[in-house]
Order: structure tokens, then sequence, then C-alpha cells
């Protein structure tokens, strides 16, 4: 689905990985590991196309990439350190922005089911900015049950979230990666997932 | 209806939206404006043949830095909580969707600016065939404005104060509205045929248009990085 | 008899205007070029000093 | 042609080639220098209508026409960085803002020290020295911006986009100034238009503008040279140099 090769980068003077090269596929769920500062983020971003490498190729199904390409951000779903919410507008209101500017507008039984999947059904008509970083994690996340996105990218989604909160997102991304979907991900928590590639990006980023 | 109406009308609600619950941000400018406008007569004295021959000039001024002030945060506060990388991340067009966002600034602030030129044409003695003028004017030049300034908020996202340097950077930008804008006015008092300077002022309206979201669009992707 | 010397000085009585635009001139220039030598030496004094030590 | 823009996108190539450049700059605008010189301060005859006044004209024009040429060579650089992703392009572009501004500001103040004996005061609203000051407003938006942020490679992108602004607003300013200026017809008289100039006074007018023009050659790249080391410090062919010398 989604190749990559001679991909390299610098952050501030420092050349954070050389000529990276991997795929991922349908079905395939990658950690991105490695120490703080290794470049997991940028990693991410450059897929997403919001960083330019210095050099490389990102091609997505056989098709090479640059900044803003329709169809592949038709495709992608990024949720980012930032969740992207706005704190002046209601828990709904968000979704509802969101989701139209990704795709298309959520009907309100989807919505409705996804923000009781979350607990945040009774919250929905609160102000976006009195709620906790957990709380605003899930906002973000519930874009995952409503998105057609067949790529999803996501940056340490485990952070700020409560036990039952990453269950239901692990369960979410087996869903997903089962119905043929890739993610890409980041987290620092040890992780009991089983049947995920990882990429370690210590020193050199070489594939495991 | 097209996805692309779809999430312009979505990102034009979340804008307005937005400035309704915060109307303070939306007031101030227009008080700012009007502050000028008043502090002119008081510092020049109040005879009307004087206030009458700079009020154009004054009101344009006036009208650039008041749009100034809140061209600040056009861009800032969606990089601050990561909506703006949404934004670069949408399948529809990236400088259609700024164009959606300098317009509903330009609804908020320039807008009230020309409704309100009748009030300043009374305060500073206008006769009445020239704030008619003006008043175009204003209406054909303040969209310019609000993209132009666009531009140097977009250039300056990730800094903490760029009040003035957008001022500054934008400014060489601005001076061919206020040239075209001001003269229509005193060409207009002089009883000249006006239809020219429309006509150009309708032109750099076309061109910040087909060109300031562009370049705006650029920016916030060179921004993110 | 003025030298002529004297008389090129003069510049025909607008000398002070013709001197002080051709002082800024050789001011602009050998300033940017002093500037530039300086910028050589830091730099090559810091790869010195990074590849020396 | 095309090798030659990828020879200059890399580091090594770039230092080498402009080494080669350096030399030959340095000396034609040496020479062309002495040549304006003499032939502006001694040889041309005094102008029967301005006197040795006019002799202002070999240090104003060059640096007014500098201050346009080096905008326009910060725009290609700033294509060829946006477009291409040419690192060097943005040194050039870098370096170059700075110099584009002590020309214009010798352009303006040559400007209205020739406009003292003319018409008795320094500073004139004449449609070409009003486009020239807010030309170098272009120029202080373009410096402050790419000192103002901090990372480096968004600095010299950001810088990059307004440059190509200011170029698009450059002629456009031309056009304003020319008609605001003829909406307020004051007492300006027309100094600047080229009258038809002698040939004795116009040869060393283009030397000068010849000696200028090499002269920011040589500034511009000695000085992007000596940016590119630090900017490649860890490359090792860069080790290598320093290990030479």
């Amino acid at each position: 689905m989604l190749t990559v090769t001679g991909l390299c980068t610098e952050r501030d003077e420092r050349a954070l990985f050389e000529n990276l090269s991997f795929t991922v596929n349908k079905g395939q769920l990658l950690q991105i590991t490695g120490p703080n500062g290794a470049g997991k983020t940028t990693l991410l971003r450059t897929l997403a196309t919001l960083y330019q490498p210095e050099a490389g190729q990102i091609s997505f199904e056989g098709r090479s990439i640059n900044a803003g390409d329709p169809n592949y951000c038709q495709s992608l779903l990024y949720i980012g350190h930032q969740a992207g919410i706005k704190a002046g507008l209601t828990v709904k209101e968000n979704i509802t922005w969101l989701c139209a500017l990704q795709g298309g507008v959520p009907a309100a039984a989807p919505l409705r089911e996804g923000l009781r999947a979350l607990g945040l059904q009774d919250m929905q008509h609160s102000l976006a900015g009195s709620l906790s970083a957990g709380q605003k994690r899930k906002v973000a996340l519930t874009r995952l049950l409503l998105t057609r996105a067949s790529l999803w990218i996501l940056d340490e989604p485990f952070t700020a979230l409560d036990k039952a909160s990453c269950d239901w997102l692990t369960q979410c991304l087996y869903q997903h990666s089962g119905a043929g979907g890739a993610v890409i991900f980041t987290s620092h928590q040890a992780l009991t997932l089983e049947g995920i590639t990882t990429l370690s990006l210590g020193e050199g980023g070489h594939d495991e | 209806m097209s996805r692309f109406t779809l999430a312009a009308g979505a990102l034009c609600q979340r804008e307005l939206l937005l400035l309704w619950r915060h109307k303070t941000n939306v007031l101030q400018p227009l008080i700012f404006y009007l502050i000028v406008m008043t502090l002119f007569p008081l510092a020049l004295g109040h005879s009307a043949k004087l206030l009458a021959r700079i009020a154009p000039g004054v009101a344009w001024v006036a009208a650039l830095l008041s749009m100034l002030l809140s061209l600040e945060n056009l861009f800032a506060k969606d990089h601050q909580d990561g909506s703006l990388e949404i934004l670069l991340l949408s399948p529809q067009p990236l400088p259609a969707l700024v164009l959606v966002k300098i317009f509903t600034h330009w609804l908020v602030t320039g807008l009230p600016i020309v409704l309100l030129t009748p009030l300043m044409a009374l305060l500073m003695g206008m006769p009445d065939v020239s704030w008619h003028y003006l008043m175009l004017g204003l209406l054909l030049g303040t969209p310019s404005l609000s993209l132009v300034g666009a531009i140097g908020s977009a250039l300056t996202v990730g800094l903490s104060s760029s009040g003035v340097l957008i001022a500054l950077l934008m400014l060489p930008l601005y001076i061919p509205v206020l040239i075209f804008g001001s003269g229509l006015v005193v060409t207009a008092a002089a009883g000249l045929p006006v239809a020219g300077i429309l006509a150009i002022l309708g032109a750099l309206l076309c061109l910040c248009i087909a060109l300031a979201p562009l370049a705006c669009g650029f920016a916030l992707r060179v921004a993110c990085q | 008899m003025v030298s002529h010397f004297e008389q090129f000085l003069a510049m025909g009585g607008y000398a002070k205007y013709v001197w002080s635009a051709y002082g800024l001139g050789v001011i602009v220039i050998i300033g940017n070029g002093i500037y530039t030598a300086r910028i050589k030496r830091d730099a090559i004094a810091k790869l010195k000093r990074r590849y020396r030590t | 042609m095309w090798t030659f823009f990828y020879k200059m996108s890399s580091g090594r190539s770039f230092y080498q080639l402009s080494g080669r450049f350096i030399p030959f700059f340095a000396l034609a605008s040496m020479l062309l220098f002495a040549y304006g010189l003499v032939g502006g301060l001694w040889l041309a005859p005094p102008d029967f209508q301005q006197g040795d006044a006019f002799r202002i004209i070999y240090i104003h024009v060059p640096s007014a026409f500098l201050s346009l040429m080096i905008f326009s060579v910060m725009t290609f650089c700033a294509v060829l960085s946006l477009v291409w992703r040419i690192k060097m392009a943005d040194l050039i572009l870098q370096v170059s803002c700075p110099l584009g501004a002590w020309f214009t500001a010798l352009a303006l103040a040559t400007g209205s020290i020739w406009g003292k004996p003319m018409w008795g005061t320094y500073w004139v609203w004449d449609a070409r020295l009003t486009s020239e000051l807010i030309l170098l407003f272009i120029y202080f938006g373009v410096i402050v911006l790419s000192h103002t942020i901090p990372e480096e490679r968004t600095a010299a992108k950001a810088s990059a986009i307004l440059t190509l602004v200011g170029f698009v607003d450059i002629p456009i300013i031309h056009f304003s100034v020319n008609w605001w200026n003829t909406l307020h017809q004051g007492d300006t008289l027309k100094i600047f238009s080229k009258s038809t100039i002698a040939p004795s006074m116009l040869h060393p007018l283009l030397a000068m503008i010849g000696a200028f023009a090499f002269f920011y050659g040589w500034m511009c790249l000695s000085r992007a040279r000596s940016l590119c080391l630090l900017k490649d410090k860890r490359a090792r062919w860069v080790e290598e140099l320093v290990k030479s010398w």
C-alpha cells in the first residue's frame, strides 16, 4: 500500500535517518519505536506529507505522492500530538467540522454511536475547552470510527488515555487492519499487541 | 452537494461560530477604527474644509491599521491547537479553503468598516457625493487588504508576536490599494471620471484573489514543517 | 592661478554634493568588502576550531 | 545548462564552481571601477545644464540599477529553491538580500543628495525616489523575516515566498506611484528622465554599472562560499578541506 524508498531527513543540522526504506501493506500494523528525539514524529509527519524530506520517495498504491495530493489525503487519516480540537467549539461541532474537512459529514447515528463508544455522549454540547487532555484525545479518536480512510497515521494515540479507552483503541486498530486498512503509529507504553511489525529508529534506522 | 462546498461550508460555519463566541476579538478592530476617526478631528481642529480634504486618506489608513490588528491570529490559533494540519491534509484544494477563511475574516473586519463609512462621513464633514465613492473604494479595497494581510499572517504563523512584522512585510503590497483607494475620492471630488480607477481597484482585487491564497497555501505548508 | 587639482576638487561649486555622494559610495563598497572578509575569517576560524580539537 | 543547476545543488561543487568565478569577478569589477571613476570624474565634460553636479549619476544610476538587478537574482533563486529545492539557491538569496538593501539605500541617499542642488531640498516625493524607498521596505521585510524565524529551513523557504510576492509587487508599485505622482502633480521637475547623454559621459556610466554588478557577484559568491562551508560542516569534503589548510 505505502512504499518508502531512500528517505533521509535532517532536523536542525542533525541527520535523523539516512535512506530509510520500508513498505507497509494492507492489514499491517506498524509501530515506530526508538528513543526520544530519534525522529519518530518527523517520520510520521513525512509520511503524512506534512514534512518535506531532504531526499527520498514515498509512493502510495504505486503512485508517488507529494504534499496535498487529493486522493492520498482522501485515504489518509493523520492524528498528531495536538488533537486538532478547537477549544471554542462544542464536542459535536468539532467532530462535524473535522469530518466535513476530511470527507463526508457523518450522519447522526454513527456520530452518536461513536460518542457512546467513547463515553462522551453526555459531553456532546459542552465546550471542548473545558475537557481534560484525555477527553480531548478521545474526541480526536472518534474520527477513527467515522472515517473511510484506509491508511491511519497516529502519533502517540495511547497517551493520556485510561485503561478502557486503550482497550477500545486496540480493538479499533485490529478491526481496521482486519478490514484491509493499514496503521502506522508510535507509542511509549509497553504494548501487549501481537501481530504487529516494528520499525526501530535508534541509530541508523534499519528495518528489523 | 459536492464535497468541496460541504467542506467550505463547514469551515465557514466553524469560523463564524468561533468569532461569534469571542465577540470581543471582533469588536476590537472596529473600536480602534472609531477611535482613530474621532481622534483626527480633535487633533486637527474641526474646520470642515480641512477635515473633508483629509477624510479619505485618514479613513483608508485607519481601515488598513484596524484590519492589521485582527490579522495576527488568523492562522496562529489554528497552528497552536493543531487544526492547521487538518486543513493541510484535507483532500480539498488548500488555496480554496484558505480563501474561505480569508473571506470570513473580511466579513467580520472589512465589511463593518465599509458599513461605517456614512458615520465617518458625518464625523469628518465629507460632502455627500464623495463619501459614496469612499464607500465604493473601501468595498473594493478592503478584501485585497485582507487577502494580502493573510499572506503576511501565513508567513509569520509560527512566531509568537508577529503583529508589527506583518505590517512591515505587507506594507509594500498595501501601498497600491491605498493610493488608488484614496485617489478615487480625490478625483471624484475634482469631478473627473473615476471609471478608470475603479477598474484598477477591481483589477488589484482580482490579482489578490488569484495569487494570495496560493501564496498563503505555500506559506502554511512551509510553516508546518 | 588656481591649480588644476583645486579646480577639480571644487567640482564647479558642487564639491559638497559630489564628494559626499562618492564618499557614501566608497563607504558602502569598502564596508561590504571588509564585512565579506570578516565572514570568511570567522567561518575559517570556526571550522578550524571544530576539526583541530 | 541543466547540469549546471544540478551541480549547484550540492555544496561541494558549488564551492569549487564559485571558487573559479570569484577571481574573474574581482578583477573585472576593479578594472571597470578604475575606468568608470577616471572617465566619470575627469574625462567627461561637465553637463551644460547641471554643471559638475551631474557626476553623482555615476553612483546613483548604477546603485539604482543594481537594487533591481539583485532583486531579480533573488527572485530567480527563490524559484530555484521553491520549485527545484536547490539548497544553494537559499544561500545565495539569504546572502544577496543585505547587499541589495545596501545598494538601494545608497541609491536613495545619492538621489536625495543630487536633489539638493537641483531643488534645494533633500527629499522630494518624486516617483522614482518613492519607488526606490518602497523597494527598500521590501528588502527590509525579507531580511527581518529571514532573521526572525528560528528554524533555518523554514526561514529560507518563507523568505523565498516573500521575495516572489515582492517581485510581483514591484511593477504594481512602479505603476501606482507614477499615477499617484501625476495625481498630486507638485512642482517636481523631471531630473531623472534620461536626457540624450553624450557618448563620453555614457561609457563611464556603463563601466560603473558593470563594476557594481561584478562587485555584487564577487561579494555574493564569496559570502555564499563561506556560509556553504558552515552549512555542510559535518560533510567529509569540508573536513578534508579544513585539514588541507
